[in-house]
């Protein structure tokens, strides 16, 4: 697929999103590193972040990315059975269920959130991964309605009523929400 | 009732217990009683207002309750969940408890009455309908006659969250943005909820900061996200969280969708039963993975 | 204020080529806390390490980012040169900003503006680093090895030979395994009991080697170092110290007609039996299953229905009422050389597996396994060597030999080559014609594998030499007609279907993993793979490692091995523990979960999830002692540094060191995506 | 305390007026806050909410809100959910702003001028909170958001006419007619409004819309409605007088001399501390302030409100907790209410609205403690034994 998506967005005109991945050390990571080793080109709108373990990981991490700024997440690891911890990732699969359902629940298109398994010896699927990401997210646009909930700082105008809580916000995100 | 104040009495007089929670009529309807007097067992009650979980009133950190001394509880069957809950997380010793258990048939939406009154459709608390526990098996006194299965509620809960996930992904949002913006960040839903007893929250954690502190949307969506998940399978449904948030966040919602994950994810409905280990923690090899690529 | 310095390597062109460097350093010198940002050609070389040596000691530095390569390639090497230069290790992160960067991206902006988050994120994360000391646990220097066969008597004898007391375990009555079963062993037809033999005593001899027979593995505690090993010893009936080994409880055991597992069933034994006759230990067993005297007991009986060997036991080293009894051997590491059995492809079979019914093993008497007609041609089998058909013991005249019967047959449910097959199909078919200098022996094979030292020399000697016909191709179906097995084959060379009337036919069954390896893994949490086999920590560069430290694993129950692999493995392992023993203490990598204690409740989701059982409930005392509360402890030694348990605990009060929540946290911001 | 005096100027404005004075404000681009119904089934909640969901009466909340229009002005409605604090200490606000250049911090401060609003038919236990308040936000530090959001503001107070079993105004120095910390007072009357200007920014708001407004004697049937007036407010005193009447005087120095009484050290056992009382408490004004980070090197200090009720409140850095359970905690509550603050500024903390008693469902009784401790104080050498 990847050769069928227009990986250079910016050449194009296209919207560039931003996306935070967090995958793990052993499986992942490698295979991003095979992914390198081997040249395959992919987008270059993902930033990685490292962890030991998918099981590692907390979905604070991606609520945490989202509020700052992020289009999009992808988690990845090593497939069932492969986990270097032999079960974290196990663990880490019933946690994002649960995220990913309850995310979709509040009204977060399922497809800014990725979840794969990549083996340490799959950089081709790592390229596939991140450019289907990058395809997704750039048709679903910025992920303004997760920015609309940010707080009045202190360079603009601090709020003179309630809190810009009850009223603008969510009136604004209903107009942007994805 | 008679047959409740009378093992308060004896309790008390036997010095099993040294304080008995329950409920008690006061100036605005029914409340929590610690009755630490034999004489005042006649305060106790037992009606359709009697709502309140007092298996919070358990939580290990709440050291001005265990001043009180060895605790005798009152406990409809959805409290015996909390309790459940509170052993298998190690938070509570079966032996430091005596647990009353009362026959219920259901409670109501809005208690602050000056009577009980009699369950309709209109009145009900749509948790009670399908509940799956009136009688508590966990306790060591079970009171009260059978009692007869809780109204259906105009609208159930599902009925609800049904309603709510048929909307397009959109009005969700807009529909949760609302109701989190208006959140203050009392934490009325954590105080209440009998198995929020963390010592330290994780809002409260300052190093790092995860959940914002200030009440603004940002911090309220991740407040709210969090509260929800850290009761993934372990929420009770005892429905205090709503009932105590001063703007009415219609917190069951939440409560409920993960119940509904859980259940039709790993088969998993929250018991009486401290054995039942949670979803959460747990793993099957096949579980399913759909979501994921 | 932590004084960050950043290092930007252009590795070569390597990195260069895409990313501006300079443009990257430069940025990277406007960042909060960043106190020196340079860029060099070659950081990994030694004026790159000195580079960096001089900033920490110029500028003091408190962190260490380099963005260079994947941290996979250079992280130890560029925290040894920090260590060198008075910066605790720990504050060295690196930048990947070639593998995850260069090397995939084209546009020279797009690269280079990725190349400054991604350090950015890096030296976020390093500002938030704290100094760590390695971990020192004490090492128990005695050594378990699982396995009495050819490799675990080789890890044995090595480790004991290095000083070390070993303990080995057999599961059956005699050390020895597979290889003593064998008759004459490729590529060189020595005689396997006469090579193997003197290593079976020498272990049971050696001072060091502490043999545990008849016995198997209950239970493993602790870790690395500290492994407690709970063995069971399966009642034996027979009192190990008493016992001469004479024999005549042997020759008083009326139940004469039991197959003998030694000679694969083809030889008969006794219910009190040693396996063989050169059996290490040789003290015999009682198997109470076909034991006419427990039979007895098993329906019922009020008196005992034998006895005689009780009674012909002059030591009175015979008591029925024996129960299994368990031991507990402290050590510091394992060794598993459990070793294969061979695919029995007869009877019903295990999941995932279809077996050969078409092949009527099992059926067909004349139809046999490999080791069967090893017994056959072995001097000490049931035909004292001479090659005889089982059904009625006639010399066979022809002989088929069907290679990878199971083996890379993924239809059969395996995929893998059993890789010694086709060398001992060359060596049976040898040995057969050496034997019947006017019989026929026909192989059907897909293709020949004989890599290794001799061997393809070995199996070609087999053909031109003493004319063993090889015919390309597979065997649909084995049959008995009158006399004779058919075997219906198909010559994909001539394209033609050939049909044979043979006397006897060997196939060349798949080796499988012992039965029991799963739950073996188990207990010494190691993974295994789909079939069953021990996976090791890496498949090239740490062949005998297992991913639970201490553990090691030789020979087939990690693949299929041939005898020589099988020791070489073994001697590896023996080395491994060596290494492992030579110094009192271990120093492992802090990057370990600690508890916060003055948060944590002790609701124990964490000792839920852990993998390695490393954590455990602990009581917390006040100052004048009494019992305030319970929380969760982790032990540093067994936790490998998943970070899973931090992940579950709700009130953040365990921390994985080296990728704390400070750390993570501090990455995501600094990947804020704001104006 | 003081009462609607007949001698001060007093003016008429029919309903009409009132609602197209309202629409002048808003024309002319001022803020104007009033009590609005708010129809919680007509928002996407209703899905929600099962009380929407059930036929007959449809649930109605009561907020202050900016007014989009002079139509939504609704004056006969009761207390609203949150008290008018939230529109002079926000639930959380921008104190400043820090960027990191190197080891340079740069500071973006926060507007302090606010432009002119007004608050219509605010309750008087609202206005009387914020003046109660001024004076700890003007004791040793002057609140320069706080005082600028108080300038800002012109609080026309509505003499309240809902009074239910947990108002206790009257207990403790106001009076559901009281125009402290207003700057006009209307009392609703046959026809319209009387209005009585008691500050110069009432009197300017009455100047401005001068047509508006008739001298109230010059009304017809002037005499009449004054009476109906005094005689309604008068009423009104009388039906929350017997809700709670206690001595505050004396209450406030037993508290002072009896801080570990039984009484006052027990109070907390059913409280769950969820501080809901502080939220919606008009007094209560205890604030905590955070610095949100939004990248590196760069976020936003704020203030938001905090609650005496919370562990969190005191907890030391060390991890010591002075008020280590909800026993202290509650008694903190009271202590401060009706003895610090009163001993400090003159003043209870507290002006009897009785939301801390609606919103608490664990029966949390302020009327009911209060009570309990007047008799104590009442008899001393009860409390002394």
């Amino acid at each position: 697929m990847s050769d069928s998506i227009d990986i250079n967005g910016a050449a194009a005109g296209l919207f560039e999103p931003r996306i935070t991945a967090f995958v793990c050390n052993w499986c992942t990571y490698t295979g991003a590193d095979l992914a390198g080793t081997s040249r395959l080109h992919m987008a270059s709108n993902v930033r990685i972040i490292r962890l030991p373990c998918t099981g590692r990981i907390d979905p604070l991490f991606i609520i945490k990315a989202f509020e700052r700024g992020a289009d999009g997440v992808i988690v990845s690891g090593c497939h069932p059975a492969d986990c270097h911890y032999t079960s974290g990732n196990y663990h880490a699969r019933r946690r994002f269920a649960v995220f990913h359902d309850i995310m979709e629940f509040i009204g977060v298109d399922p497809r800014r959130m990725t979840f794969s398994w990549v083996s340490a010896s799959e950089g081709a699927k790592w390229r596939d991964v991140v450019n289907e990401a990058v395809t997704n997210v750039r048709a679903l646009g910025p992920f303004a309605a997760y920015r609309a909930l940010a707080p009045e700082g202190a360079g603009r105008a601090a709020p003179a009523g309630p809190s810009a809580a009850a009223v603008p916000a969510s009136a604004g995100a209903k107009a942007e929400a994805s | 009732m008679n047959e409740l104040r009378e093992l308060a009495r004896t309790l008390l007089t036997d010095g099993t217990v040294r304080v008995i929670i329950g409920w008690e009529d006061a100036r605005r309807g029914a409340r929590p009683a610690f009755v630490t007097d034999p004489a005042d067992a006649d305060r106790l009650i037992f009606d359709t207002r009697c709502v309140h979980n007092l298996v919070t009133y358990l939580d290990p950190r709440r050291d001005n309750v265990a001043e009180l001394g060895k605790i005798g509880l009152v406990v409809k069957g959805c409290d015996a969940k909390a309790i459940a809950g509170l052993l298998r997380e190690a938070q509570l010793n079966r032996d430091d408890v005596v647990l009353i258990g009362v026959r219920c048939g259901g409670v109501l939406e809005e208690n602050e009455l000056p009577a009980a009154v009699p369950l309709t459709p209109e009145n009900v608390a749509p948790r009670c309908y399908g509940c799956d526990n009136r009688e508590p098996a966990l306790v060591d006194h079970l009171l009260g006659e059978a009692q007869p299965e809780p109204p259906r509620p105009v609208t159930t809960i599902d009925e609800r969250v049904a309603a709510l996930d048929a909307k397009p992904l959109e009005e969700r949002w807009a529909f949760w943005t609302e109701q989190f913006g208006k959140c203050v960040r009392c934490y009325a839903c954590r105080q209440v909820c009998p198995l929020c007893v963390c010592e330290r929250c994780v809002a409260e954690k300052t190093r790092p900061q995860w959940i914002e502190a200030s009440a603004h949307p940002r911090g309220n969506m991740s407040w709210n996200i969090t509260r929800a998940l850290h009761l993934a399978g372990r929420c009770v449904d005892c429905g205090e969280c709503e009932r105590f948030c001063p703007v009415g966040i219609p917190l069951s919602l939440m409560n409920r969708k993960l119940q509904q994950i859980v259940g039709e994810r790993y088969g998993y409905t929250v018991s009486d039963d401290p054995e039942n280990a949670a979803p959460i923690g747990d793993y099957r090899l096949d579980d399913k993975q759909e979501f994921i690529k | 204020m932590s004084r960050v310095g950043v290092f930007v390597c252009h590795c070569g062109e390597n990195i260069a080529r895409t990313v501006d460097c300079e443009a990257v350093a430069e940025a990277l010198r406007e960042h909060p806390g960043v106190a020196v940002a340079e860029d060099y050609k070659y950081m990994c070389s030694d004026p790159g390490q000195a580079l960096v040596k001089k900033a920490i000691e110029e500028n003091n530095l408190t962190g260490v980012v380099i963005a260079a390569c994947s941290p996979h390639m250079h992280e130890k090497t560029f925290r040894r040169a920090c260590d060198q230069a008075g910066l605790n290790q720990f504050m060295c992160e690196m930048a990947n900003v070639r593998e995850h960067c260069s090397w995939i991206h084209e546009d020279r902006g797009e690269a280079t503006s990725k190349a400054i988050d991604i350090t950015r994120t890096i030296v976020e994360k390093v500002k938030h680093n704290r100094p760590l000391e390695s971990i020192h646990i004490p090492v128990t220097k005695r050594a378990l090895v699982i396995g009495g066969g050819i490799a675990g008597i080789q890890a044995a004898l090595d480790i004991a030979d290095g000083g070390h007391e070993v303990v080995l375990i057999e599961k059956e009555a005699s050390i020895g395994g597979h290889m003593s079963q064998l008759s004459e062993t490729f590529p060189t037809l020595d005689c396997s009991q006469c090579i193997l033999t003197p290593r079976m005593v020498e272990a049971y001899q050696h001072p060091n080697i502490k043999l545990h027979t008849w016995s198997e593995v209950e239970k493993v505690d602790g870790y690395i170092g500290n492994f407690e090993v709970t063995i069971r010893k399966k009642a034996r009936s027979v009192d190990e110290d008493l016992c001469n080994g004479c024999g005549d409880c042997q020759a008083a055991c009326p139940a004469k007609r039991i197959p003998s597992e030694f000679e694969a069933g083809l030889g008969k034994r006794t219910a009190i039996y040693v396996p063989f006759p050169q059996a290490v230990p040789n003290i015999p067993v009682l198997d109470r299953v076909n034991c006419t005297l427990f039979k007895g007991r098993r329906k019922g009986l009020k008196k005992d229905a034998c006895g005689k060997c009780k009674e012909a036991c002059l030591k009175e080293a015979i008591d029925f009422d024996t129960e299994d009894t368990f031991v507990t051997e402290a050590v510091g590491a394992i060794v598993v050389a459990t070793g294969f059995k061979l695919y029995d492809i007869g009877r019903d079979q295990p999941e995932g597996l279809k077996g050969y019914g078409e092949y009527g093993y099992g059926e067909v008497p004349d139809v046999i396994d490999g080791l069967q007609f090893e017994r056959l041609a072995s001097a000490s089998g049931p035909t004292e060597g001479a090659i005889l058909r089982p059904s009625d013991g006639k010399e066979p005249k022809t002989v088929v030999f069907v290679h990878c019967v199971g083996s890379r047959d993924p239809e059969k449910g395996i995929s893998y080559c059993s890789k010694i097959c086709c060398m001992y199909n060359a060596k049976h078919a040898m040995l057969y014609k050496h034997k019947v200098h006017d019989g026929r022996a026909i192989a059907f094979y897909m293709d020949i594998r004989a890599g290794g030292k001799g061997y393809d020399e070995f199996s070609r000697r087999a053909i031109e030499e003493d004319g063993a016909e090889y015919v390309r191709g597979r065997v649909s179906r084995i049959f008995r007609d009158g006399d004779v097995v058919k075997v219906w084959g198909y010559d994909t060379l001539s394209g033609e279907q050939v049909v044979i009337d043979a006397d006897m036919v060997v196939l060349a069954t798949a080796m499988r993993p012992q039965d029991g390896i799963r739950e073996l893994a188990q207990k010494l949490s190691v993974s295994t793979d789909e079939h069953g086999f021990i996976n090791e920590a890496h498949p090239k560069l740490r062949p005998v490692e297992t991913n639970t430290a201490g553990v090691f694993i030789a020979g087939a129950c990690q693949a299929p091995r041939d005898i020589p692999e099988a020791v070489a493995m073994a001697s590896a392992t023996g080395a491994k523990v060596l290494g492992l023993f030579s110094a009192d203490e271990l120093e492992r990598e802090p990057a370990v979960a600690v508890v916060d204690e003055n948060t944590c409740i002790g609701c124990m989701r964490c000792e839920l999830v852990c993998p390695y059982g490393a954590i455990e409930q602990r009581e917390i005392c006040t100052v004048d002692g009494h019992v305030c509360g319970h929380v969760a402890y982790v032990n540093p030694g067994v936790c490998q540094g998943c970070g899973t348990c931090q992940a579950v605990c709700l009130s953040k009060s365990v921390e994985l060191q080296t990728f704390t929540d400070e750390q993570i946290f501090s990455e995501i911001n600094a990947l804020c995506y704001w104006e | 305390m003081t009462h609607a005096a007949p001698t001060r100027e007093t003016y008429f404005i029919s309903d009409d007026d009132l609602r197209a004075l309202t629409g002048e404000l808003l024309g002319a681009g001022t803020e104007v806050i009033a009590p609005v119904a708010v129809d919680v089934c007509a928002s996407p909640s209703a899905i929600a909410s099962s009380a929407c969901l059930r036929p007959g009466v449809k649930p109605i909340d009561i907020e202050y809100r900016a007014l989009e229009g002079a139509a939504e002005l609704d004056l006969s409605r009761g207390l609203p959910v949150l008290s008018l604090k939230q529109y002079f200490l926000p639930e959380y606000e921008a104190l400043c702003g820090w960027r990191e250049h190197g080891i340079e911090v740069e500071i973006d401060a926060v507007p302090t001028e606010f432009a002119p609003r007004v608050v219509l038919a605010a309750k008087p236990c609202d206005s009387a909170a914020l003046a109660v308040v001024d004076k700890v936000m003007n004791w040793d530090y002057q609140d320069e958001l706080w005082n600028g959001r108080r300038e800002a503001t012109t609080i026309v107070n509505m003499a309240c006419p809902v009074i239910d079993e947990s108002c206790f105004c009257t207990a403790v120095g106001t009076a559901p007619d009281d125009d402290k910390g207003a700057d006009a007072l209307l009392t609703p009357v046959e026809g319209g409004y009387l209005m009585e200007a008691t500050t110069d920014k009432g009197r300017a708001l009455v100047e401005a819309h001068a047509a508006r407004f008739k001298a109230a004697t010059d009304a017809g049937g002037a005499e009449q409605r004054g009476r109906q007036a005094a005689e309604e407010r008068a009423a009104a005193r009388v039906r929350v007088a017997a809700n709670l009447e206690i001595d505050a005087a004396s209450v406030r120095d037993w508290i002072d001399t009896h801080f570990e009484d039984p009484l006052l050290a027990a109070l907390g056992v059913r409280c769950n501390g969820c501080g809901a009382c502080s939220s919606v408490c008009p007094t209560c004004h205890c604030f905590d302030i955070v610095d949100e980070e939004e990248g590196i090197g760069k976020g936003t200090r704020r203030r938001c409100w905090d609650t005496c009720q919370a562990p969190t409140f005191t907890l030391h850095a060390s991890g010591h907790n002075p008020r280590d359970s909800q026993n202290p905690r509650y008694r903190q509550r009271i202590n401060h209410k009706f003895s610090v603050y009163p001993l400090k500024f003159g003043e209870v903390l507290c002006t009897g609205c009785g939301r801390c008693t609606r919103v608490c469902h664990a029966g949390q009784d302020l009327v009911e403690i209060l009570q309990a401790i007047d008799v104590a104080a009442r008899r001393p050498e009860v409390a002394a034994t």
